[in-house]
């Protein structure tokens, strides 16, 4: 637990230390975050050593202290958020385009990170809420760092993330009301089907669905995560997002009756499935670049909320896999993404897709960079994202009477295709490229291809990664 | 003797109670009422003045201890100086950002 | 009906209203109150349920005080938000 | 018993009426001076309810503080964006049937959720009661505050900052403030040391009755707000070390417990044998003064110096 | 780890790394470039090479990780895929000398060569595959790698062939995909064996067999062009020469019709297709996708979308045999695979000469042009007799077996649609020959580039545009000749066949 409780405290300390030297230094921020890694590290080989682990803070006992409980799930997100963290601060201290640098985005970004780290922790009903609260915060203020035309949508984002907490901890107070304890473990114990449990769950769910932008409450999202600097949108991309999903998961397979998550699991699926559509179809539409990604997101994201309806639904452990390879394909592809588009879109000045002409020739790194991320969003082998469908594929087709769920998975394929390949395409046209207007900054565009090339990667490690994720959640 | 004393207490404090709210009433009426900013502000700070000032010896009456009766005398205050400054602060900006009310 | 329940559906009742405030409402600032109004209402429900007890729960009040400086701290950063968000639409005219 | 529900329902009434009138009366300004009132009658609610703590820091934070932003926001809102856009009033809202409809069905779904809970009891009051005499301090309030959920504190001390941060970063709020008038400056050099003093008072007193860091930093912002408006209080920029220290104090303070706390092998936030009741006062001591500090710069705001 | 399981990985390889080292490479380091290439073809065929020796050998070459639970990916080398593998090599080979050629001081070549690998590298891959998952993985691969060859030149022409390849390619790839799942939850995915493993796990699930086999056949049907699903590929004519002839006679429909050998005779297995019927309906798609290939081509009057059409007709010939579920047949279609390689590719080619040469596109232009390059002509004329199905061409073996094939499993309608096309096939090739010929040549071509020397014979064009041409006409004819022998093609798909059908 020391290590877990490590990689949560370096990023806070790092923060306060930056606002009280009144520092901006990103090297410091890349030093820390490499620490965190490493704790994080740590904290994944203890808990696959050792087991699962938790820890009472304060050291009082069961229903009054909040309780940090290390999964592996847990852990694996500790890597995985220290892992994306560290790349973009990378990204965020090297770049030229990048405008954040001397900016407060390095305390603001350790902030994130370490409420992240914090939600990840903890199973406390209330906790998560006052994490949410810092994520949300966290997050606006990054978003609001890309200057006056960034307020909008960040105001939005910010009243409909503060909504949506309201919406949540409605529900919090109702499970209180109804079984007097917040703990997410001893509520596993008395939950019933009834009336109040019931609606304090679909409440919880909405306020989630909505913080983690699933569709149909993922309207303020493409606006906000368009509008922020490429570094904060990359992180909000990959992480943010996750972070209610992540809670979301915890009460649905842990807290929640059966009946009531077998009632509600179609629900989420079929959401799940509008989300891949419709949000594939926006992407499909928008003229901008980084609007295009961030539909993307909406997208991508039904397929999680696919495997967790399903999971729910079937009542399927197994899927518990396919959720979180998701989660991981995507983040580390939808980084990769963000930064090639930012960089594409600095360097040409222009944030139109229809600018990317003759990319290929100008810019090859940087759109090879989003095509590879591209093709694990669209699942192709043996990409991250194709294992992750292929795990959810799996029990769809398995009995003959879930085979209509196979329908979504197939259009959501050829939508993400055609999103995808309609910038790659027009990256290809050599009759008219747009010039760029600096030089090409290569160091950036390669480290926005080395998350698509991990998450590429994970097919060399498939086999145990699919294992360990099987056998790892509860 | 007690018991009759009490009987006049409480009904002194009663009374002085409603009188208090009748002003608070008055006053707010006003501040809907009146046409100016002027007029609006007399209203308030008068009749607020006023109501707070029979409202409190009507709980000082009703007040056991001594620390209640010192608490109710420093409330008095800070709302009397509180509200002279905040009415000299209105009229004031009013007065310097508008034109004069009785100019013709 | 007892007082805890008839908080309760207090609380509802301002959360709901809230919450129409919220999804109806354009103007920066009247969401902002809007959404304050959705968290009094959680938070009423919150002290009611603490209320069932004899001594009120502890825990609850807390998580309340917790609730209001999350808000507070929340709102100042939305309006100053909306503020400047409005100044630059006008400077954009 | 009639009285007590006179009371009740009138209290409700009247905060129900408000809470419509300020979502939907025409004027911006009326909405937010009633919306002042209405977290006036909440704190009267909470004390109603057996809650002074709560009715301390709504009347401090709810409706002080953030009337005072409102207001301050209102100032800075041009008169053709105050507004509310196709805003008509009563009309509207009748208009407006079916958001209407769902609100009431909302409502009644919730209604029945609500409706058992009454009888339930929690198990975690009970816990609480039973470990209150190990926690260091009397109040109950306080000691789930700062030793049962310190985690949550702490995180909620995070909040504070990271709105801070995020305001820093935006234009001020308030315009310069016109050269205070004789009376005003008079009457906040008699109001600002009753204010420290209180505001001492209602720390000192958390640990054992109703008050706290967060109503004392709350009220102590009140006074610091005053002053400075005067220009009695320097202008606390952010490039003052002092400022930096008292504004992160609080959060460096309480993680600082913790590492060492976790380092000594009590374990996370565990204090000590026999520790408890001063490192308890410490902390909220720090984060009064955090909070004192933080919510005071949210609400005037200095001089940005986030991007040149 | 012992060579034979190391020698699977190093055929792809040979190919994987020179293109990936080609893409670090400046425009200007042509020589650099030339010799990768080169060493990495020439690399491959000698593997492949060892790897005949082996498999005649009876050695067994197997390569395998694990990649997802019960789906290892696996690389193997046995008779029927050591004959996609080594028209692949061979042709990789002479294509790529074909490629320097041909775009001698044109832009990106980098790039080009870079794709040029990776899509043979894919090419390898799918015919080791030695399981379904893989075979899907590679699959998909390939199309990933011959889309930016498609859309090489960049012109919207271009871009919109390689739009509409793509929705072909990756619909079909996700179809292939669902089909594979399908199977690998009811039985995993074990290693392709000859009869199929379909039957001894699992039974008699109809719906599920039979489901998966129409997502398998559609997804793969895709690249091998079975009408409906053809579209593709005749706007993807717009590719350069060498990109043409790569996929029209070897990467792209081949990778397809293979995938339906595959699926047919080492997934299902004979015994469960007679049993489930499924092989009927594919024979009727196969037989109308023949004539219709050959009734549209002939009405193209551009060179390359004759061709093209002619390849959708020319590979349903292989899904003839294949579904036809008899030896014969079978032998028929599996040597077609390499026969109607051969034979494309030369035609390509010559296409690719004529065009560059002296800007020829047009049927009408191709007047007198045999005496203006006499080698590339007899070249095409090679190419097109064996489409046409005369002796000795290696057109004409195939032709015979798939006849026979047909009259032993009693469907003898089939030799209708066999002379049918045959017909067809002589009226659009003979009159282009005629012209070739025997045309007036006319007195300016549309635009000579002076390549070689300008005169008639070897230095008719660039000599590395001339002798891949030379050489695979030559090879067509040999195969053609020495069927017979020991090492041809024939004998080699008459090894696969005998194991497939348990002979």
């Amino acid at each position: 637990m020391t290590a877990a409780l490590a990689a949560l405290l370096i990023p806070l300390f790092t923060a306060l230390g930056l606002l009280l030297l009144r520092s901006r230094s990103g090297p410091l921020v890349i030093l820390t975050s490499l620490a965190t890694l490493a704790a994080a590290c740590w904290a994944l080989v203890e808990v696959t050593t050792s087991g699962p682990q938790s820890l009472h803070l304060g050291d009082w006992p069961e229903p009054l202290a909040i309780r940090f409980q290390l999964q592996p799930i847990t852990a694996l997100l500790l890597v995985f958020t220290a892992l994306i963290h560290l790349l973009v601060a990378v990204y965020a201290a090297r770049s030229r385009h990048c405008r954040t640098r001397d900016t407060d985005y390095w305390p603001l970004s350790c902030l994130l990170q370490g409420s992240l780290n914090a939600l990840w922790l903890s199973s406390d009903l209330f906790n998560w809420y006052v994490t949410l609260e810092l994520l949300g915060l966290a997050a606006v203020a990054l978003v609001a760092l890309s200057g006056r035309k960034a307020y909008g949508p960040a105001l939005n984002y910010l009243l409909l993330s503060l909504g949506a907490s309201l919406v949540y901890l409605l529900g919090v107070a109702l499970i209180y009301g109804r079984y007097g304890v917040l703990d997410i473990t001893l509520l596993a114990t008395q939950t019933e089907a009834d009336q109040s449990t019931r609606v304090a769950f679909w409440l919880m769910t909405l306020g989630l669905m909505l913080k983690a932008a699933l569709w149909p409450l993922h309207l303020w999202l493409p606006k906000a995560h368009a509008s922020a600097p490429t570094a904060v949108s990359a992180l909000l991309s990959a992480l943010v997002v996750k972070g209610p999903l992540f809670i979301l998961w915890r009460l649905w397979s842990e807290a929640a009756p059966v009946e009531l998550a077998i009632e509600t699991g179609p629900l989420l699926a079929i959401a799940g499935v509008a989300a891949l559509l419709l949000g594939g179809w926006s992407a499909l539409r928008t003229p901008w670049l980084k609007s295009l990604v961030a539909y993307s997101t909406v997208a991508q994201l039904g397929y999680a909320l696919m495997a967790l309806g399903l999971l729910m639904h079937w009542q399927l452990p197994a899927l518990d896999a396919a959720l979180w390879l998701f989660v991981l394909a995507h983040g580390l592809a939808k980084a990769s993404m963000f930064l090639a588009a930012g960089e594409l879109q600095a360097t040409l000045g222009s944030k139109r897709v229809s600018a990317l002409r003759g990319t290929t020739e100008t810019m090859p790194v940087a759109m090879f960079a989003f095509a590879v991320a591209g093709g694990s969003l669209i699942g192709l082998p043996p990409s991250g994202g194709f294992l992750a469908k292929w795990m959810l594929l799996e029990p769809m087709l398995g009995q003959s009477e879930h085979w209509p769920w196979v329908a979504g998975i197939l259009l959501g394929t050829l939508i993400s295709a055609g999103y995808v390949f309609r910038v790659v395409a027009l990256a290809f046209d050599r009759a008219d490229p747009v010039p760029p207007d600096f030089k090409p900054d290569r160091f950036a565009h390669w480290l926005a291809m080395l998350p698509a090339l991990v998450v590429w990667g994970l097919a060399l490690v498939s086999q145990p990664l699919i294992a360990w994720l099987t056998g790892a959640t509860p | 003797m007690t018991a009759w004393l009490d009987l006049v207490l409480t009904l002194l404090s009663w009374s002085l109670l409603l009188c208090g709210a009748f002003f608070f009433i008055a006053g707010t009426v006003g501040l809907l009422r009146f046409p100016d900013i002027y007029c609006r502000l007399h209203a308030v700070t008068k009749a607020d003045t006023l109501g707070l000032g029979l409202l409190l010896p009507g709980l000082a009456l009703q007040a056991d201890s001594p620390d209640r009766l010192g608490t109710l005398l420093l409330v008095w205050l800070l709302v009397m100086g509180s509200g002279a400054t905040a009415c000299q602060m209105l009229a004031r900006y009013a007065r310097e950002t508008e034109a004069p009310v009785d100019d013709p | 009906m007892t007082q805890v329940l008839f908080y309760l559906i207090l609380g509802v009742a301002l959360w709901v209203l809230g919450l129409h405030g919220l999804i109806r409402l354009h103007q920066p600032i009247r969401r902002i109150i809007s959404v304050n109004i959705m968290g009094s209402g959680v938070f009423m429900v919150m002290v009611a349920l603490a209320r069932r007890s004899e001594d009120p729960d502890p825990v609850m009040h807390a998580l309340v005080v917790t609730g209001l400086v999350v808000a507070i701290s929340a709102t100042a950063f939305a309006l100053r938000l909306a503020v400047t968000g409005q100044r630059s639409e006008e400077d954009r005219e | 018993m009639i009285h007590e529900w006179l009371l009740d329902g009138s209290l409700a009434l009247l905060i129900l009426t408000l809470a419509v009138a300020v979502l939907y009366v025409r004027s911006l300004y009326a909405s937010i001076v009633l919306f002042i009132a209405f977290g006036l009658l909440l704190a009267l609610i909470w004390a109603r309810l057996g809650a002074p703590d709560l009715a301390l820091a709504e009347a401090a934070i709810g409706a002080g503080l953030t009337g005072t932003l409102l207001l301050a926001a209102l100032g800075r809102t041009p008169v053709s964006q105050r507004a509310e856009p196709a805003f008509s009033g009563a009309r509207q809202y009748v208009r407006s049937g079916p958001a209407v409809v769902l609100s009431l069905l909302i409502f009644w779904i919730l209604l029945q959720a609500v409706l058992p809970l009454p009888e339930q009891s929690s198990a975690v009051v009970r816990a609480a009661e039973q470990h209150l005499d190990a926690a260091g301090v009397a109040h109950p309030v306080t000691a789930v505050l700062l030793n049962f959920r310190a985690w949550d504190t702490l995180l909620e001390l995070l909040v504070l900052l990271l709105a801070f941060m995020a305001v820093r970063q935006l234009l001020p709020s308030l315009p310069r403030a016109p050269e205070a008038w004789p009376l005003l400056l008079g009457w906040s050099c008699l109001l600002a040391p009753l204010i420290i003093l209180i505001g001492g008072y209602l720390l000192w007193r958390g640990s054992s009755d109703p008050g706290g860091a967060f109503q004392a930093g709350a009220l102590l912002a009140a006074g610091a707000i005053l002053l400075r408006l005067t220009d009695l209080l320097p202008a606390m920029g952010w490039h003052h070390a002092w400022v930096r220290l008292l504004v992160l104090g609080g959060c460096a303070f309480f993680l600082l417990v913790g590492l060492f706390t976790h380092w000594l092998g009590a374990g996370f936030l565990a204090y000590p044998e026999g520790w408890a009741g001063p490192l308890i006062i410490l902390i909220e001591v720090a984060a009064t003064l955090s909070i004192a500090i933080t919510l005071t710069l949210l609400v005037i705001g200095e001089t940005r110096e986030v991007r040149g | 780890m012992i060579w034979t399981s190391l020698l699977p990985l190093l055929v792809v390889l040979s190919s994987l790394v020179p293109g990936l080292l080609i893409f670090t490479l400046r425009e200007d380091q042509v020589r650099l470039r030339t010799t990768l290439n080169l060493v990495g073809a020439v690399v491959k065929i000698l593997l492949v090479g060892l790897m005949l020796w082996g498999v005649a050998n009876g050695l067994e070459f197997r390569f395998a990780v694990p990649f997802i639970p019960n789906g290892d990916l696996v690389l193997k080398g046995d008779a029927l895929s050591l004959q996609f593998v080594t028209l692949s090599a061979v042709l990789w080979l002479t294509t790529t000398i074909y490629a320097i050629g041909y775009l001698e001081g044109a832009p990106l070549r980098s790039r080009f060569f870079g794709y040029f690998s990776l899509c043979v590298s894919a090419t390898v891959g799918l015919a080791l595959a030695g399981n379904l998952v893989t075979f899907v993985l590679f699959y998909e691969l390939l199309t990933l790698a011959t889309f930016p060859l498609v859309v090489h030149r960049g012109t919207a022409a271009a871009l919109r062939a390689g739009r509409i390849y793509l929705a072909y390619t990756l619909g079909g790839g996700t179809l292939a995909l669902l089909g594979a799942v399908l199977l690998h939850t009811q039985v995993g995915s074990p290693a392709f064996i000859p009869g199929g493993y379909l039957q001894a796990t699992l039974g008699d699930d109809r719906v599920t067999l039979t489901l998966a086999f129409v997502l398998l056949i559609a997804g793969f049907g895709v690249k091998a062009a079975l009408f409906p699903l053809h579209g593709w590929l005749p706007t993807a004519m717009v590719a350069p020469a060498p990109v043409s002839a790569l996929l029209h006679a070897v990467a792209v429909v081949k990778a397809g019709a293979f995938g339906l050998v595959r699926v047919i005779y080492d997934v299902f297995g004979v015994n469960l297709m007679t049993e489930l019927d499924l092989a009927t309906p594919l024979l009727w798609l196969a037989a109308f996708t023949i004539l219709y290939g050959s009734v549209r081509a002939l009405f193209q009057t551009d060179l390359k979308r004759r061709l093209a059409f002619s390849t959708v007709s020319q590979v349903s010939y292989i899904t003839l045999g294949i579904a036809l579920l008899g030896p014969i047949a079978a032998v028929g279609g599996l040597v077609h695979l390499v026969h109607q390689g051969m034979m494309k590719v030369t035609l390509f080619y010559c296409a690719g000469n004529f065009a560059e040469t002296l800007h020829i596109h047009k049927i009408r232009d191709l007047d007198g042009v045999g005496r203006r390059m006499p080698l590339t002509m007899a070249a095409f004329t090679v190419g097109a007799l064996g489409m046409i199905g005369v002796p000795p061409v290696a057109g004409f073996i195939s032709k015979w077996y798939l006849g026979l094939g047909a009259l032993e499993v009693g469907a003898d309608w089939v030799l209708l649609v066999l002379a049918g096309s045959g017909l067809l096939n002589a009226l659009y090739f003979l009159p282009l020959l005629y012209r070739g010929w025997f045309g007036p040549a006319p007195t300016h071509w549309p635009h000579d580039e002076k390549l070689g020397t300008g005169r008639p014979g070897l230095g008719e064009t660039h000599w590395m545009l001339l002798w891949p041409a030379l050489t695979t006409a030559f090879l067509a004819l040999l195969i053609g000749i020495l069927a017979g022998t020991g090492l041809s093609p024939l004998n080699w798909a008459q090894l696969t066949v005998n194991m497939e059908f348990d002979l």
